[in-house]
């Protein structure tokens, strides 16, 4: 809608579409709706802690956020590993983008294994879903982000092995920067979460 | 309830792999079929066997009872011509109880009994259930009926076994369900009239009985042994005795509750094993009672 | 697209950025200012991190304007969502 | 950008030189136009289950507590001697609901339709990502049997009504259904990430694939309202998708979200299902709006009326659709003032749709007007539509909806907007591009049968729905005689359900004729209504890839009758002979 | 089945039914022109001989009339409506002592709870009846709506009262009876097996008959307490 003024002059034009290349657009459109999955979910947990002032505990009192802002610095590399790979292949850079990639689903796959943690320590501590709207929305929320960076690093995976067949060049790269925009954007909402769940 | 759960979770991934198969197979949707036939009985020999009667009395003045505003129900209302209906919870008759469920609780050790193929009957009449408690053996068919032209829903609330809630909004419907395993006891009520409640005791054995109005129950054909019979009472709660019969004797036995026992805690849903309560199922029974 | 392929966004500074914003949350988030004043800094950083990902490695800040709208217009209907509903509840 | 275009058109190059073998052209297919087809078929079969769903719990309401003909064939649980129960027709109610919204209307409007038309009327070969498109039809059709399984379980098929109303719907000991509600949830979850796959594809293929020459403003309006259908369901549908898994953990795990006793909210599954429900809602209308659109101009012989405001209706409408869900909450207990500005955009939001109505009248007016098969159904659209819209008005207003919310008069109101609205507009359309996807053409006349018995029993059915409602008569109830209030309306409630039977059976014919169409109609051109958009500029039915090349778009959409040519349509990709229709096309409205 | 809406028997009554015949007619001539407008067009402009449609591509102005005219239509109701709506239900429009019931539902029964004697909820006086809702006529009456286990939806057409009980909510509603009569209360939000049959019995005395009743009952009550 908003190129009208790129195509609204009659005739022909030349430039269609944005001038993004099918796949991102495809993703970025993809994490539109993403965007609205995680609103319902974090929108729910804003409204029964805040709007229907349920008790809730202090931040620190039943979740360890010590271990969780690791985790949380551990997503932060990960992204950066992942803008790496993607610089290095733009400048034809095989190596590295393979070198990046790896770190970046190992990193991913350390975050995973660390909610696990916590998750069981949680549990043996008796803090379970079924423990009021706090076990509720948080298990829901975090399991949820955790469970879109399994995803992730499985897709990492493959687009690894991909990058190690060399599937990717300086001119024809999309598949990295695409898993790269999922990618991010999954340490962009654990920014958000780990602030409201954890902190506040 | 977590039974349901776990039930619910194994559905979704059959639904998830195998659901691609399903459709129109309603037949799957029978629900309970019968409980799987148990191993021949150990034929109690009639020339031995037993006999326990009893008594059941209450001392003090039962809580009185109140009149059930039927007017909204003129279907049930014109059906007590004889006065107007009372809450049946508790029934005295000159110092007799009923409606106790008294059965074998232990001394039977591992004997087997071959479910009855009669069915018990519960009936829905007057906006009662009749009768307001009874045994059934686990296994063994209940056949509920609706005698009045209004809606019943019957609504069994267990904690051992798979509960059910099924309607009957017409006259002479009729259906047959079972419990696959002992719990004494099944509350069951109608949620379209509130005042409408009654108790299923289901055991693996045919040993139990519900005191009459004036009090007697007996136990037959028991073979002999030491028994600890339990009598069970829903507001009074529960007493047990020792009982020992030989052969061919027939002990007598009597229960004696007080008013004063109102209010004990009412044990339901309760593993039927040797050492007795689990406070967790019982506590977890009592809330499934309250709610 | 065009302007990336020869030198790239400093990425290394961005990582710097996030890393120190999450440090300063952490600690402010016990601090133990009043809570109104908590939650307004720890939500200001948030977004400021939130912001530094989607411009930079997300590389919103290179994409043509007709993108960065599209990726930000969910925003909208997800605002009107949790306000209105919380409207309900005070 | 060669990379734009450049891999489908390899796609479809490379796929003409050697064709594919049988189960990826048709079963696995990646083909926008077979997988449109493919959910024709399903979502076809979907359609007459909800009917049958309905016509069975319409029996009940005709004839209450009497045994059902052939009833007698379900199982006890559900209809012990043919009579149905209770809890079985709560089943009904539910499922007929769901089967009709989310696997009939919706997917026959935005599955088949977007699939098939969008790369058609834009003028490239395939859809933007073809294997995305394949997995949002199978992911759909599992959904599907997901739902037609769920009948089969212990319990039976959820009973909380389609808007699962938490916590009936989160308590399986209130409702009843442990297994089954768990399944729909399940199934309306993978329903929704198919048609997230779908709206990706629609959307970018909109954005970036179009023709050369097909500006913004010279889309036809039908590929105009997918579009914008596509980008609402991109945005409400995964908040319905959160608020079904809070649901599920309800039911499995014990969370307690919306269950009260430790402070959860029954009203925040209400807010996150309308706030889903009501762009659902034209998810549902709009993509109608759009065929009809394009069918109108082509029967009227005559440019749309007011293209540009036709375009900023839907948009208006789109957006106003986030900020209008409250209208179904005002009796909810949700804040009064709330439910104040809750009317005020529910009001606003007619406005537009208005607008749209008398376009439409304003495109028939001083026009040519033929009368074929889907130009009657499209009349019979505006027209029906028009009531459904009228009828909302009374419960925008939140007095009058004091009254008749939860009655007969809602179930009147949206029957009138999916049936009359939308269903109307599906057969206007399934007989319009029929040619185009089948090669054959519906014979007119068994058409114009269909469309007279439809048109006919529909009223019988629903227009008494409006008096029902009035009288104060629920909905969702199983026995209307149970209250004094409704004594007098069983003779209207078996009329209606005698209507209702008809329509059923008119459906059935529809489906003969459409069978026997397949098979036996006669060849189709390929332009037989002589319409001016692309897709009737390919071969019926097109080539797999669409076009040999490109073609170049050098007008708006809808130039039909222009006085200074021969033929009264000029195609869209046609070098205007004469003086330039495209001058006027880019002068139109404003 | 006559098309009109059940005897109204209470003051906001009146005000709805005001609206829904105002909104009823604005939404006839609608009708009538859409309608009519279509059936013309499609008998004056059908195919024929010698018939050729008009090129153009629409009217500014007439987009502008059609766009204006339901607009002001529309924003002339929203006002009258909000402003009935208020005096319905914003909670400033509550009257002062009035006589308040508590109305709590499950299924599938209506238990409601009178204040007693003291007029006051919430103590030993209080007395609960099943599926009986009785009230004068001429007086307010709050009803504070609860529900145990699911939603429920409080209906007394002739009152043209509807509001839904919701578990974990409070809600209060107040509506004044106009006339005396047996009436139902029906269940208006489906909450299960028995929903269809959900109801209770409504009756509105005239002042004395309700007082004598509610005398006999909040006695009774003082008897079975001592």
């Amino acid at each position: 809608m908003t190129s009208h003024a790129a195509t609204m002059e009659g005739g022909r034009s030349p430039e269609r579409g944005l001038g993004v290349p099918t796949q991102k657009l495809g993703m970025w459109i993809f994490l539109a709706s993403e965007i609205m999955f995680f609103t319902g979910l974090i929108g729910s947990y804003i409204i029964l802690r805040f709007g229907a002032s349920n008790s809730w505990a202090a931040p620190g009192e039943t979740l360890n956020v010590t271990v969780t802002a690791v985790n949380t610095f551990f997503l932060i590399c990960s992204s950066v590993t992942m803008v790496k790979a993607f610089a290095a292949i733009e400048d034809g850079n095989q190596k590295m983008l393979k070198v990046w990639l790896l770190a970046t689903a190992i990193i991913g796959a350390a975050f995973v294994g660390i909610q696990a943690y916590e998750y069981t320590e949680l549990i043996h501590h008796g803090f379970l879903p079924s423990s009021g709207l706090y076990g509720s929305t948080f298990y829901s929320m975090t399991g949820f982000h955790g469970f879109h960076v399994t995803v992730g690093v499985i897709c990492m995976l493959w687009v690894t092995l991909k990058a190690f067949r060399g599937g990717y060049t300086q001119e024809d790269h999309h598949g990295v920067e695409v898993i790269g925009l999922y990618w991010h954007f999954v340490d962009l909402v654990w920014i958000i979460l780990f602030t409201i769940v954890y902190l506040i | 309830m977590l039974r349901d759960k776990a039930q619910g979770w194994l559905a979704i991934v059959a639904a998830l792999t195998v659901g691609c198969g399903g459709g129109g197979d309603g037949a799957a949707a029978g629900g309970d079929d019968g409980a799987p036939a148990e191993a021949a009985a150990p034929a109690v020999d009639p020339a031995i066997a037993a006999t326990i009667l009893g008594t059941v009395n209450f001392e003090g003045t039962p809580p009185a009872q109140t009149e059930i505003d039927m007017s909204e129900e003129p279907v049930c209302a014109d059906k007590h011509t004889a006065g107007a209906p009372m809450t049946q919870q508790v029934s005295v008759a000159d110092g007799k109880l009923g409606h106790v469920f008294v059965y074998v609780k232990e001394g039977l050790g591992d004997m087997q009994f071959a479910v009855p193929s009669s069915a018990v009957a519960l009936d829905q009449d007057g906006c009662r259930y009749h009768p307001h408690v009874l045994g059934i053996q686990a296994g063994q068919d209940l056949s509920i009926t609706n005698s009045d032209d209004v809606l019943h829903n019957i609504n069994t609330q267990p904690t051992i076994n798979r509960g059910f809630n099924v309607s009957q909004p017409q006259a002479g419907m009729t259906s047959t369900k079972n419990f696959r395993s002992a719990e004494v006891m099944i509350p069951v009520k109608c949620d379209v009239h509130g005042w409408m409640n009654s108790y299923i005791g289901v055991l693996d054995h045919p040993y139990f009985a519900v005191s009459a109005a004036d009090g007697t129950f007996s136990l037959d054909g028991l073979p002999p042994g030491d028994y600890v019979i339990e009598a069970w009472h829903e507001l009074y709660g529960t007493m047990t005795q020792n009982v020992t019969v030989g052969e061919k004797e027939s002990a007598g036995i009597t229960f004696l509750f007080t008013e004063s026992m109102a209010g004990n805690y009412v044990p339901l849903g309760e593993p039927l094993v040797l050492g007795g309560h689990d406070a967790d199922t019982g506590a977890h029974a009592h809330d499934a009672n309250q709610s | 697209m065009s302007e990336a392929g020869k030198q790239h966004p400093r990425y290394m500074l961005v990582f710097g950025g996030l890393a120190v914003l999450t440090a300063i949350e952490v600690t402010a988030a016990f601090m133990g200012f009043p809570r109104s004043v908590t939650i307004l800094i720890l939500l200001g950083l948030a977004v400021w991190k939130a912001l530094l990902v989607a411009l930079y490695f997300m590389h919103l800040k290179f994409e043509p304007r007709a993108l960065a709208v599209l990726a930000a217009a969910p925003l909208l209907p997800a605002a009107i969502m949790i306000v209105v509903i919380l409207m309900d509840y005070v | 950008m060669a990379t734009i275009t450049a891999e489908p058109t390899g796609i479809a190059m490379v796929e003409e030189e050697h064709p594919l073998p049988f189960i990826r052209k048709y079963i696995f297919a990646t083909d926008h136009k077979i997988i449109g087809i493919q959910f024709l078929f399903t979502c076809l079969f979907f359609l007459l289950i909800g009917g049958l769903l309905a016509v069975m719990l319409r029996y009940q309401l005709g004839y209450p507590g009497q045994a059902m003909p052939g009833g007698d064939l379900l199982p006890e649980t559900m209809a012990p001697g043919g009579i149905v129960l209770p809890e079985f027709y709560n089943s009904l109610v539910t499922m007929h609901g769901t089967f009709m919204v989310f696997f009939a209307i919706m997917p026959l409007l935005v599955g088949v339709y977007a699939n098939y038309l969008i790369p058609l009327q834009i003028g490239t070969h395939d859809m933007a990502f073809p294997r995305l498109n394949m997995w949002s039809y199978w992911l759909f059709f599992v959904s599907g049997l997901v739902m037609l399984y769920s009948f089969a379980v212990e319990g039976g098929a959820s009973a909380s009504g389609w808007t699962q109303y938490a916590p009936l719907s989160a308590m399986p000991e209130a409702s009843g259904v442990s297994t089954g509600q768990q399944l729909w949830i399940i199934s309306i979850a993978i329903f929704g990430f198919s048609s997230l796959l779908g709206s990706v594809n629609y959307i970018t293929t909109v954005i970036n694939m179009r023709a050369p020459g097909m500006t913004w403003f010279r889309l036809p309006l039908a590929t105009w309202s997918l579009f914008i259908t596509a980008i609402l369901g991109l945005l409400a549908i995964p908040v319905l998708t959160a608020a079904l898994i809070m649901l599920l953990f309800d039911q499995t795990i014990g969370t307690t979200f919306f269950l009260p006793q430790t402070g959860g909210q029954p009203l925040l599954w209400q807010h996150l299902f309308w706030f889903f429900g009501h762009p659902e809602v034209y998810i549902l209308i709009l993509p109608a709006m759009g065929f009809v659109s394009d069918i109108i101009a082509n029967g009227s012989r005559k440019p749309i009326f007011g293209y540009h405001s036709m375009v900023f209706a839907m948009v208006a409408i789109a957006f106003l659709g986030f900020i209008v869900w409250g209208h179904h909450m005002f009796q909810s207990g949700m804040n009064p003032a709330l439910g104040m500005s809750f009317m005020v955009s529910t009001l606003i939001i007619a406005v537009p749709s208005a607008i749209k109505v008398f376009n439409w009248m304003g495109t028939m007016w001083r026009g040519n007007i033929q009368f074929t098969t889907p130009m009657l159904f499209a009349v019979g659209f505006v027209m029906l539509f028009a009531i459904g819209g009228l009828s909302g008005i009374f419960m925008a207003s939140t007095p009058v909806d004091i009254f008749i919310h939860d009655t007969y008069f809602i179930v009147a109101h949206i029957h009138y907007v999916l049936f009359g609205g939308s269903l109307f507009a599906i057969f206007a359309a399934i007989y319009y591009w029929f040619p185009k996807m089948f090669g054959r053409m519906i014979n007119e006349t068994m058409g114009k049968i269909h469309f007279a018995l439809t048109f006919i029993f529909f009223n019988l059915v629903f227009f008494p729905m409006h008096g029902l409602g009035m009288g104060g008569m629920m909905r969702r109830i199983y026995d209307p005689s149970q209250y004094e209030h409704m004594a007098g309306m069983q003779d209207t409630n078996t009329l209606v359900s005698i209507a209702a039977f008809a329509l059923y059976g008119s459906g059935l014919l529809f489906l003969v004729m459409f069978f026997w169409s397949l098979f036996r109609g006669k060849k189709a051109p390929a332009n037989p209504w002589n319409a001016t958009t692309l897709e009737w500029q390919v071969p019926s039915p097109p080539l797999h890839g669409n076009w040999k090349e490109i073609p170049e778009v050098y007008h708006g959409p809808y130039e039909y009758s222009h006085p200074d040519m021969e033929k009264d349509w000029l195609s869209q990709n046609e070098r205007p002979d004469v003086a330039s229709p495209a001058r006027h096309g880019s002068s139109t409205g404003h | 089945m006559d098309w009109s809406l059940p005897i109204n028997a209470s003051t906001q009554g009146v005000l709805i039914d005001n609206l829904f015949w105002i909104i009823f007619w604005m939404t006839a001539a609608a009708f009538v022109l859409v309608e009519g407008g279509v059936i013309w067009f499609l008998w004056r402009y059908r195919s024929r001989e010698g018939h050729t449609a008009t090129y153009t591509h629409g009217n500014t102005k007439a987009e502008i009339v059609w766009t204006a005219v339901p607009a002001v239509a529309m924003i002339a109701l929203g006002i009258y409506s909000g402003a009935v709506w208020t005096d319905i239900r914003s909670p400033d429009s509550f009257p002062e002592d009035a006589l308040t019931i508590s109305v709590v539902a499950k299924q599938f029964e209506w238990n409601i709870t009178y204040p007693g004697a003291d007029r006051v909820l919430g103590n030993d006086d209080d007395f609960r009846i099943r599926n009986r809702f009785e009230f004068p006529m001429g007086e307010p009456v709050i009803v504070r709506l609860e529900s145990e286990d699911v939603i429920h939806s409080f209906f007394i057409p002739e009152l043209r009262v509807k509001q839904d009980a919701v578990p974990g909510m409070t809600i209060p509603i107040w509506f004044e009876a106009t006339q005396a009569g047996e009436f139902q209360i029906a269940c208006a939000e489906l909450c299960g097996l028995g929903h269809y049959r959900m109801r209770a019995r409504v009756v509105v005395h005239d002042q004395e008959s309700f007082d004598s009743w509610y005398r006999d009952q909040s006695g009774a009550v003082q008897t079975a307490a001592n």
